[in-house]
């Protein structure tokens, strides 16, 4: 396979790439949205040019809903179109949590498989906005625990074109939470072919003996560094990006703890009866015999988002704060 | 008249007639223990329901709300169907996981499943409509909604957006006097909920919802405004909850009075008279009917009542639509050239 | 302190008796909801005749909205009343999800102070009403999660009317969550004096010394019937009632765990990602050197709440589900 | 001529003047890179804003929404707690935590602060309104929606309920022809927003946006009917953003044509002039407010710059609000009768 050559593609339009392509080899895939066509969409301009390339009756700009947007791409998803809403804002998802909750993820369970919801929503989550309680929220916490829906969140360009590729095709609804801060901050050559990431599988980004560091989305770099601080103290970290939230890849998660025996779960969003619980909760359940010190978590304290950038400092877990948990996880038991 | 042939003006007696039958059959076995949870049923609202969805052709799409059992019928969901839902059997449309009237069909009698939250069904008609508008069929979606359901926020974004779209959508307003035990002087201000369309640009008309073939004709104009491209309309049937809003519901709270006064206007009587008039119903066809739609709940009873319980072990099946089959086989999935990401500096 | 003599009390008009008396005591208390008011609310008739006693300025009947009410009641309590919002279903509170969450819960926080929300939702959730996906949901793994938010679950009519009167005087939004099938089967004898029981506080239901059950609600009492089936198997176990859903009580938790080392946690809501993840995170990470074998949770499996009876009862944790799981509990490690 | 002194006249103008100076100060320092976040000003709105929240007296609630620092300014709000806002500084009135015109302040000024998302003050300032109606105090809510919120759900739900309870409510919608970057024409199908009031049975009144006066007046009247208990207005100002949707926007989808005809009508151009063909203001006075503006402004800035960022160890303070005062002792509070509990029988 060959890699596309020099020019490397960022996270944004690496998105904005699924979306042509998908469009391109189905005709039934469209988009809808506030702002979504040719008027210089403001979000990371990543659907610019695809009202002109597919006409307005496939790239449709909506007025403003609170739940009708997603109530409306879930009735088109059902009479066979793939409809991805574009959500600028993850905390939007709040306002279509009851189509979202109590219509797409029920549809096809309720129906006994009569009814399908191939629908993606889109939408940036995490910090990056600096916009203080209603522009950087991170709404896993909300959606993991609803039956029936899948939640994607890439960390790199390379995941984020497959796995939407694969979000599009799926005949479910996804939630698929783009990181604002990684938009225009990663960059990575693409393959020139066509390829697609299967929903559902975790990815070891570092491989390591001692610890596993169990994250997803931007807080992987910080993983990633935080890795490379304790290698030099002789600690030696594994570090392993989710990609998927919904359905989460216990396999790969017991993999990893049966040879590191040892684990911090990192998350932005906040704490309590967020994903990292779940994930915990897993661990202390299914590999109780593995674990040599106590499972943890790292993640934003529970309170609201902060605007003042020095208490958005104070609220994101970093590679600072990261490695001193490992120590701490090390420590423990 | 209208463009009905005696045999669809004869139809929708008899689907008038089938929908109260079923219902009083299922409030019976209500009341008698044998129906868990709650039973939604609209004596009275027949010619609403069976009216405006008999102006649908096959392939337009139905959205009704909890109390829409005439509309169901009229679009071929069968009593056996009706029933067997009811009880919450393995042959029941949704194989005893959900209840009530949530039944769907979009292979070839396009209903959308109700959900149990009022309002919440009308962005998903809407998206029926939207898909017929983007593929360019000539198919409209006939949603119901409540009175108290037209206060909702999704009614309004609903009705917005498909103007604005030109939706091909009919949203059919049963003003039936109550939203559960609120009656409407509680709800809202206004005289016709008609006039909401105002706040949109869409046609809005008021019928008399007893008036069976007034509803189907003013559905019927409605349907050919949306077929041709020229978006929604809000009619809004006047009509009357014969009894409580369900079958728990001792309906101490309403008027005897206003009780009275719409049995006068019973809506089959209504349409019976009509017809008698226009030489097509008699005493004789009247006596025909009535066995005909005995039978047919008979059937419907028999069959739902020997129909299995769902099976247990199947409780947790079909959660998730199947994977689609992947377009690249296993070995060509490549994984990601895991340090040519470019992050440095990337938290400065 | 002297019981009411005889007349046992049962759970719905505790509730009913918790609102009257905070309403007399307390002229900014009012009743918001649909039906709320003296037309035979159909809702367990707990508010009948508040409407007559005063009058229908504080017993408020609203149109049906799906997120208005709960938002109009959230400004009026930072006008200062207490507003008691009355949702006959807890499913319907997916349509209120924006104000709850996104208003409601920030208010304190995001104004540094300077405004309070000091408003009550009520409504019923769990299982009796055998209505299938949208009237039985367990609403907890949708605002568990959620920081300035309190959830409050009595498992008992002396519970259910003291800890409604803490939620009415507490100055923060609260979540209360009465369980539908409990209104009326069960009873006991109040005390005529006036009590409050504070929020955040579990109680030991029975005293135990092999296994913790730590649950809420109508799982009480199945918990408390698997202890009685153990017992003649020769199991000791503990049933902690958690009664405060949010803050947990992990004092109570770590206190029962320090004996019992061993640990099941049971709820009606479904699994993944639901209150019990964050009881076992909790433990895992705070209890490790306790625990002699892994936290263990039982609940609803992943999908909707079905309609079907014999569905329901494959659905739900029973006592003899729950003592298998105990033996489980017990054998693992 | 309406019931305003002169001081009150000139304060309607010094206040038009102070917002826009102090917006063309933080849209400043925005592109200068000293604020973080977005940044949302409504050149060409004075008139709507400062002339509505004119109309209010003390005790009376105003609920704006993301681009009302007129009507912020007008309730009493100061240049420095806005430009410390904009900071985010511990002098904020949101101490940091929350950006943008998130101010609350309800013991003096009585302003609910906004959210992020559009829509969703309307039913909180309906709740004040229910407050007030319940106490039976004779004040009144003002709340500013735009054009595009109108399309929400909220705005429906919240509209109905209040005219349903005859709430005292005034709403505002600022038509400054744009949501983000959707035109009008593409968010709805109708010419006046103030249509909508005829869903709920309220008044509905088109008023020119860009003319202070008009806008106090009309206000006036609303807040006359709502304080005697006659419920809810809505009220269409219609004007234009003169600027981008953000201070990020480079507004390049607008027409420079419309731009340039508002800009014939810039509000606060045509206020003076009204003023000075009153004789209450001529080149002197304007140049007086005028320094007194650019003063008030510099020690906004200086005010905010020198306040210090909040202290991140206070990031978990005050999530809750204090538990209340025990009502009974601890030791009063009994614990349930552990097997009192009548439970036999429960599961069946
Ligand atoms: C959000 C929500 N509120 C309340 C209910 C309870 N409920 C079910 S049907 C109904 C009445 C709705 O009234 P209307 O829209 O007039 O329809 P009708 O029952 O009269 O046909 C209500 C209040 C609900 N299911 N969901
Ligand atoms: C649910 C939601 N959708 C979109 C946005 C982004 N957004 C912020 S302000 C705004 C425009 C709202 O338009 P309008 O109501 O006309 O107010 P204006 O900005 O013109 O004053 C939008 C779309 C949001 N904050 N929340
Ligand atoms: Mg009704
Ligand atoms: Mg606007």
């Amino acid at each position: 396979m060959e890699l596309t050559n020099g020019a490397a593609t960022t996270y944004a339009q690496a998105v904005s790439d699924a979306l042509r392509e998908e469009m391109e080899r189905d005709s039934s895939v469209i988009l809808m949205g506030e702002d979504v066509g040719d008027r210089a969409h403001s979000h990371q301009a990543i659907t610019s040019g695809l009202q002109a390339r597919f006409g307005a009756e496939r790239v449709i700009d909506m007025p403003v809903t609170q739940s009708a947007l997603v109530g409306a791409a879930v009735g088109a998803a059902i009479c066979g179109l793939r409809p991805v809403v574009d959500l600028p804002d993850a905390d939007f998802l709040s306002g279509a949590f009851n189509p979202i909750v109590q219509v797409a993820a029920k549809m096809h369970w309720r129906t006994a498989g009569k009814l399908r919801v191939p629908l993606v929503i889109r939408c940036s989550s995490g910090m990056g906005a600096h916009d203080g309680p209603w522009h950087s929220q991170n709404p896993e916490g909300w959606f993991a625990h609803v039956p029936g829906l899948k939640i994607v969140a890439p960390a790199t360009p390379y995941d984020a074109k497959g796995l939407l590729k694969a979000a599009i095709r799926d005949d479910n609804p996804v939630l698929f939470l783009e990181h604002h801060y990684l938009y225009r901050r990663l960059r990575e050559p693409l393959p020139k072919e066509e390829y697609v990431i299967p929903l559902g599988r975790a990815e070891v980004r570092r491989f390591g003996e001692q610890v596993t560091i169990i994250t997803y989305g931007a807080m992987v770099y910080h993983a990633l560094e935080a890795a490379e601080t304790l290698e030099t103290e002789g600690i030696s970290a594994e570090v392993l990006d989710l990609r998927t939230l919904a359905p989460l890849d216990h396999a790969a998660i017991a993999e990893s703890l049966a040879h590191t025996h040892r684990a911090l779960i990192v998350h932005e969003d906040t704490l309590t009866a967020g994903l990292g619980a779940e994930i915990a909760a897993q661990i202390a359940e299914h590999c109780f015999t593995d674990l040599r010190t106590p499972v943890m978590r790292l993640a934003a304290p529970d309170v609201p988002y902060p605007a003042a950038t020095e208490l958005e400092a104070a609220y994101l877990p970093d590679a600072a704060r990261i490695a001193e948990k490992v120590r701490r996880v090390l420590c423990a038991g | 008249m209208i463009d009905l042939a005696r045999d669809d003006l004869l139809g929708i007696y008899y689907l008038m007639g089938l929908t109260r039958a079923v219902e009083d059959a299922t409030r019976e076995m209500y009341h008698q223990g044998q129906i868990q949870g709650t039973v939604y049923t609209a004596r009275g609202l027949e010619a609403t329901t069976v009216g405006a969805a008999s102006a649908l052709q096959p392939g337009d799409v139905l959205a009704p709300q909890h109390r829409d059992l005439g509309a169901l019928l009229a679009r071929g969901i069968t009593p056996r169907e009706i029933m067997a839902q009811w009880l919450r059997r393995v042959d029941a449309p949704s194989q005893g996981r959900d209840g009530q009237l949530h039944i769907a069909d979009m292979a070839t009698r396009w209903v959308l499943p109700s959900t149990g939250l009022p309002g919440l069904a009308l962005p998903v008609a809407a998206g029926a409509a939207l898909a017929m508008k983007t593929r360019g069929e000539r198919h409209v979606v006939l949603a119901f909604v409540g009175d108290g359901g037209t206060n909702t926020g999704d009614f309004h974004e609903t009705m917005n957006l498909a103007a604005t779209l030109d939706l091909p959508l009919i949203c059919i307003i049963e003003n039936n006097g109550y939203a559960a035990r609120t009656p409407t002087s509680s709800q809202f201000r206004i005289k016709h909920l008609a006039d909401r369309a105002a706040a949109y640009g869409i046609p809005g008309h008021v019928v008399d919802g007893n008036d069976a073939l007034a509803v189907y004709e003013i559905t019927q104009q409605a349907a050919e405004i949306a077929r041709t491209g020229r978006g929604p309309s809000l009619i809004e049937a006047k009509t009357y909850r014969m009894q409580g809003h369900s079958a728990a519901d001792s309906a101490n709270y309403m008027p005897p009075s206003a009780l009275d006064e719409w049995r006068q206007r019973d809506p089959i009587e209504l349409y019976a008279r009509r017809l008698e008039n226009l030489g097509l119903l008699d005493d004789a066809l009247i006596l025909e009917y009535g066995t005909r739609i005995a039978q047919a709940v008979q059937d419907a009873l028999a069959f739902a009542r020997n129909s299995p319980a769902p099976d247990p072990a199947t409780l947790t099946d079909r959660l998730f639509a199947p994977d689609p089959v992947p377009p690249t086989t296993e070995d060509e999935i490549i994984t990601a050239p895991r340090r040519a990401v470019e992050r440095e500096g990337i938290w400065n």
